[in-house]
């Protein structure tokens, strides 16, 4: 079944005189179980795309479809389904957790959301699924008591995951998840990130700057530059055998340790 | 030209808020309790006297029609005449206008003069004792009501020292050295206050700036500590606090009153506090209307001032 | 003689007086450059704002930083300026906010020449336009009259290289210059970086958490771990046989592309247990 | 430096809550009446004198205390019940309604508070409660633009997209997560005001604009004083004032220094 399934999609913001198109007749498939990881610079309409996805924007034109149903906002049904299935992890996990909440409040909160009520799949405890998401991102128990700012960084980010985790979503959203953390932490967010996908058999969309992370994390990619969809993919194959030239000029980019000095 | 049409947008909605404030203050002032004709009579007054009165006053005629006569007049210089004297309500605003503007127009300046120096080393010195004094002393002065610290000062240089006259206002046309003399306590008094107060917002805003990058940056390309806060930080410092001084402007302009009453000027705050003791509503309304105009006025111009200042509202962005 | 020479520097904060750089030394010769590189909060920026003099007020600063045969710890704010700038300059890390928002960038470039030489308007206007051109600005005059808002990331970052390099500086200490920027235009900032560098000779402190961007630069490496300074050497040693477990972790946590996709990543504490260290 | 300016604070605003609340229970003498002394200087058992009609100036002052909280309450309540609100609803996003709010409180915000309390004396006439609420209507584009400036700061937050993609409902939003992060600054303001709608009062007072002669309260008495006189009658109220309204001012300040260092200087 295909998660999502996108039919010239157009996303334009501002007045007529100073008229920004953030995304362009964009049409993209993607199915259930397959990990895309969508590549831009700022300014390439990844952000708003993502946006469309969670169903927090409406695009311009065009249609969404939602396993198998319309998304438009006056359906309520499908933006229901939309809100009870889908979850996001973003960029900067300073901005992500409310600072005056502690953590168990974070976490539940998708829990108590109105949307989720009477649906059977939703964990119906929510201090029972803190306590196992919490274990399920490597975080100790007593984490739950705590405020954010008595967390690291990457611990954050893990939080955020347990949040994102907590209704059991069929679909994870993820923006920029590890651009805003050292090198040093990355790789302890991308592994986690990895074994909760594989084990709990998510749908993973990831919108990132890094062609590096989506080789390692991603079955198929796409590439956007200024609102076009210029290639997509799978990831071996585009990287492999980049059609465009600005998919070869972000390969460059990637910084890896030049070997000869 | 960006900046022309930024500068016509704002102008459009001055005209605009004049306009609406206008007839605001015009429904409110007729709709105040109190008949103006059976006040000006006395309840003994039979209602055919009052009747007349208002016939006489063209309080009888509909109020849109009034409202359109007003503002006809006013666009020519006609406030219309005090209802209980007679007399024009421009010939008395003028002269006393006069004093106000002078206060006003005296202390603001001045008033800077005083707040940038503070906040700037209060705000450079604001780990060391100095700085934590001065700090403290604009905490003072920012809790200080004006008609205290006038009080004090008559106190001291008026009555115990008899540096200056505490008695009736000359205007500077009949002598100069004579108004001057009695110009100086009053506008100390505003100075000290409002310069204090000005001075937390410029220490506040250079302290900001400390903290920004492009301080640093300046610091690095060799500016040192001082002088490269004052070249980077003034303007910027400057966007907060020009709002701040037009607000000032604009509270100062009905805030003189109270120097008024304390130094016995005939301003034009003290005026409108007579006309409201007397109903004389002709004055109130024009004394209000030229008011409000000119704070509005005054908030036009700090936008404008704004345009010159932050060059990032220059392109679209309002 | 080296042109810098930081020997046992420390500096700690506040009343509590919390160390975050513990006896740090380190050497540069002239041309050398010198990637730093740590973990975020690991003391590398405030190294860097040391040598620059630029600490805050509430930093205490113990031990010798030695630049060109000068004493940098013992200097007057005035005379440090003189030499801030001209013989020692800085790129920061971010360009939107690195430039002054109410001064046309060619006046603010304009600045570093009238604070360090004495120059007609027509001669400062010249090379601020001639250096704007050499760090890739198109239209250098028109980018000269723009105010830092009408420029994108790249544009300023190349404005703030410029007026790092005007007065052809010994020494270039480069705080993560390249972080905020895009992946494409990171790119391309650096290699001009390492080009400009070259042509000046100038020598470089590169600092960043990035060993990738480092070894693009960088001759040699030093890496710093919880405010100390855990290795030093040159790039081809320490990324080829790292000495200490801290560095080793560092290199293989760099590369992702090393390992096979979907796989688990190697992490630090795969080589370096923090607790053993203290 | 911090700790200072709270303890400053902390005194400055309890001696004024404390002279109002022993007021309530105690006086040296009845505030209101005429005692054989007049102009009476500081001597016992009137220790702070009396006044040109012979009352005793310590109880005026005690009882004052209770008039200057009552304005700055009563204002601070009314500019935050209706300020707060229309800036939440406005920073969470009502465009139009925005728009037409924001010019509407721009003309309030310049409009000086004198002139709204002349207005309102005249019209309502002059007593303690006309003028707290002109003040307080005044200060409603304060905290208006405070709390639409601190809601969009956390609307831009991630942790809002967070709980609208779990499909919380926005005024669980407003509830849950905006109110209490901007609670802190707000608080702050309040203090802030607290202690200019004191300043204000003690201002029409001094006009005759706020309580008749017969309630004590501190700018009027300054009024009533004979300083050519009796300096002392003047100088003790306005000295009354300046303590409050500068420990009000401190408290705010210590206050947010000691909650939240990150918290800008703001008024």
């Amino acid at each position: 079944m295909t998660a999502y399934s996108l039919d010239h999609v157009t996303m334009a913001f501002g007045g007529r005189r100073r008229k920004v198109t953030a995304l362009e007749s964009l049409t993209l498939h993607i199915g259930e179980h397959e990990r895309w990881g969508i590549v831009g610079e700022s300014g390439s309409g990844k952000t708003s795309l993502l946006k469309i996805l969670a169903g927090l924007i409406r695009p311009t034109s065009g249609v969404v479809h939602f396993l198998g149903r319309d998304l438009d906002h006056a359906n309520r049904e499908a933006m229901a389904s939309l809100r009870a299935s889908v979850q996001m992890v973003f960029q900067d996990p300073r901005s992500s957790l409310n600072p005056r909440m502690r953590i168990s409040e974070i976490i539940s909160e998708p829990l108590r959301s109105p949307l989720l009520k009477g649906r059977v799949d939703v964990p119906t405890n929510p201090e029972t699924r803190v306590s196992e998401v919490l274990d399920a991102v490597g975080l100790p128990p007593d984490a739950a008591t705590r405020f954010p700012h008595e967390f690291s960084g990457g611990q954050r980010q893990r939080i955020a995951l347990a949040r994102a985790l907590a209704p059991r979503p069929r679909i994870l959203l993820a923006d920029e998840p590890v651009s805003s953390l050292d090198v040093s932490v990355r790789a302890h967010v991308l592994n986690l990130l990895n074994s909760l996908v594989d084990s709990m058999g998510l749908t993973l969309i990831m919108v990132t700057h890094d062609l590096a992370v989506v080789r390692h994390t991603c079955d198929h990619v796409g590439v956007l530059q200024q609102g076009i969809l210029v290639e997509s993919g799978k990831v071996l194959e585009v990287m492999n055998h980049p059609k465009q030239e600005y998919t070869q000029e972000l390969l460059n980019a990637v910084p890896r340790i030049k070997e000869s000095g | 030209m960006p900046v022309l049409r930024a500068a016509l947008r704002r102008l459009t909605i001055f005209v605009g808020t004049v306009l609406v404030a206008s007839l605001v203050i015009f429904l409110i002032i007729q709709a105040l309790p109190g008949d103006v004709a059976q006040v000006t009579l006395g309840v003994g007054a039979s209602p055919d006297d009052v009747d007349a009165l208002r016939q006489k006053w063209g309080l009888d005629r509909p109020l849109i029609i009034r409202y359109f006569e007003w503002l006809g007049g006013m666009l020519h210089g006609d406030f219309g005449a005090s209802y209980l004297k007679g007399q024009p309500v421009v010939s008395q605003i003028t002269p006393r206008l006069a004093v106000t503007l002078w206060i006003v127009g005296l202390s603001i300046p001045l008033s800077l003069l005083v707040a940038i120096p503070m906040g700037l080393f209060s705000a450079m010195m604001r780990r060391r004792w100095s700085g934590a004094l001065i700090n403290a002393l604009s905490h003072v002065g920012l809790a200080m009501p004006v008609f205290f610290l006038g009080v004090l000062l008559t106190m001291v240089f008026a009555v115990h020292l008899g540096w200056f006259p505490a008695n009736r206002y000359v205007p500077i046309t009949k002598s100069v050295s004579q108004w001057a003399s009695r110009m100086v306590l009053p506008v100390m008094t505003l100075v000290l206050v409002q310069g204090c107060f000005l001075a937390r917002y410029v220490r506040a805003g250079f302290i900001d700036v400390l903290g920004e990058d492009y301080y640093r940056t300046a610091r690095a390309s060799g500016w040192t500590k001082w002088r490269g806060l004052v070249r980077h930080g003034m303007r910027n410092m400057a966007t907060s606090l020009v709002t701040v001084v037009g607000l000032q402007i604009s509270s100062l302009l009905v805030g003189a009153v109270l120097i008024e009453e304390v130094f016995v000027l005939p301003g034009l705050g003290s005026l409108l506090i007579d006309a409201v003791g007397s109903r004389d509503l002709v004055v109130v309304q024009g004394v209000v209307m030229l008011l409000v105009f000119a704070v509005l006025l005054i908030n036009f111009l700090v936008d404008l001032a704004y345009l010159w200042i932050d060059p990032r509202l220059r392109r679209g962005a309002a | 003689m080296s042109l810098l020479d930081v020997k046992d520097l420390s500096v700690s904060f506040g009343r509590h007086r919390t160390r975050v750089l513990d006896h740090a030394c380190l050497s540069l010769e002239p041309g050398q450059r010198l990637g730093f590189v740590g973990a975020s909060g690991s003391g590398k920026t405030v190294l860097a704002s040391a040598i620059m003099g630029l600490l805050p007020e509430n930093a205490h600063v113990e031990g010798s930083i030695v630049f060109q045969g000068q004493e940098l710890t013992a200097l007057t704010d005035r005379v440090f300026s003189a030499i801030r700038g001209r013989n020692l300059s800085m790129v920061f890390q971010e360009p939107m906010t690195a430039l002054d928002p109410t001064m046309k960038v060619g006046r603010q470039a304009a600045e570093l020449i009238g604070l360090h030489r004495e120059t007609s308007t027509m001669a400062t206007r010249q090379r601020v336009e001639q250096i704007f051109d050499r760090v890739g600005l198109d239209h250098a005059s028109r980018i000269a009259d723009a105010y830092p808002h009408e420029l994108s990331g790249g544009q300023r970052q190349r404005v703030v290289i410029a007026m790092a390099l005007m007065n052809n500086p010994a020494m270039v200490i480069c705080d993560e210059p390249t972080t905020a920027l895009d992946a494409t235009v990171q790119a391309k900032v650096l290699s001009l970086l390492d080009e400009e560098l070259a042509g000046v000779n100038a020598a470089c402190l590169f600092i960043s958490h990035d060993l990738g961007l480092v070894s693009r630069i960088c001759t040699d490496v030093a890496v710093i771990h919880a405010g100390k300074i855990v290795e030093r050497g040159s790039a081809a040693q320490v990324f080829m046989n790292p000495q200490h477990p801290y560095t080793a972790g560092l290199v293989a946590t760099a590369s992702i592309d090393a390992v096979e996709p979907g796989t688990r990543l190697p992490v630090i504490e795969d080589f370096f247990d923090p607790r053993q260290e203290q | 430096m911090k700790k200072l300016t709270l303890v400053i604070g902390l005194i400055g605003s309890g001696l004024v809550v404390l002279a109002a609340l022993v007021s309530l229970v105690w006086t040296p003498f009845d505030p209101s009446k005429v005692s054989g002394i007049r102009y009476g200087s500081l001597t016992w058992p009137h220790i702070l004198g009396t006044d040109a009609l012979g009352m005793d100036t310590a109880s005026r002052l005690m009882v004052g205390a209770q008039t200057t909280l009552l304005v700055g309450i009563l204002a601070v309540a009314i500019a935050a019940l209706i300020g707060v609100p229309l800036g939440v609803f406005v920073g969470m996003g009502h465009k139009t309604l925005g728009e037409i709010l924001a010019r509407g409180s721009d003309i309030l915000y310049a409009l000086p508070a004198l002139l709204l309390a002349i207005l309102l004396a005249s019209a309502l006439g002059s007593s303690v409660t006309t003028a707290s609420i002109a003040i307080g209507i005044a200060t409603i584009p304060v905290f208006q633009r405070m709390a639409r400036a601190s809601t969009l700061t956390v609307m831009s937050q991630d942790y809002i997209l967070a709980a609208q993609v779990s499909g919380t409902p926005t005024s669980v939003i407003a509830l849950r997560h905006v109110l209490p992060n901007i609670a802190p600054l707000l608080g702050v303001q309040a203090a802030a005001s607290f202690s200019m709608a004191i300043l204000a009062e003690a201002g029409l007072a001094y006009l005759g604009l706020s309580a008749p002669k017969t309630v004590p309260t501190w700018g009027r008495m300054l009024r009533d004083a004979n300083f050519l006189t009796q300096p002392m009658q003047a100088v003790i109220p306005g000295i009354a004032i300046v303590i409050a309204v500068m420990g009000f001012n401190l408290l705010g300040d210590g206050v947010r220094d000691y909650l939240d260092p990150r918290l800008q200087e703001v008024r």
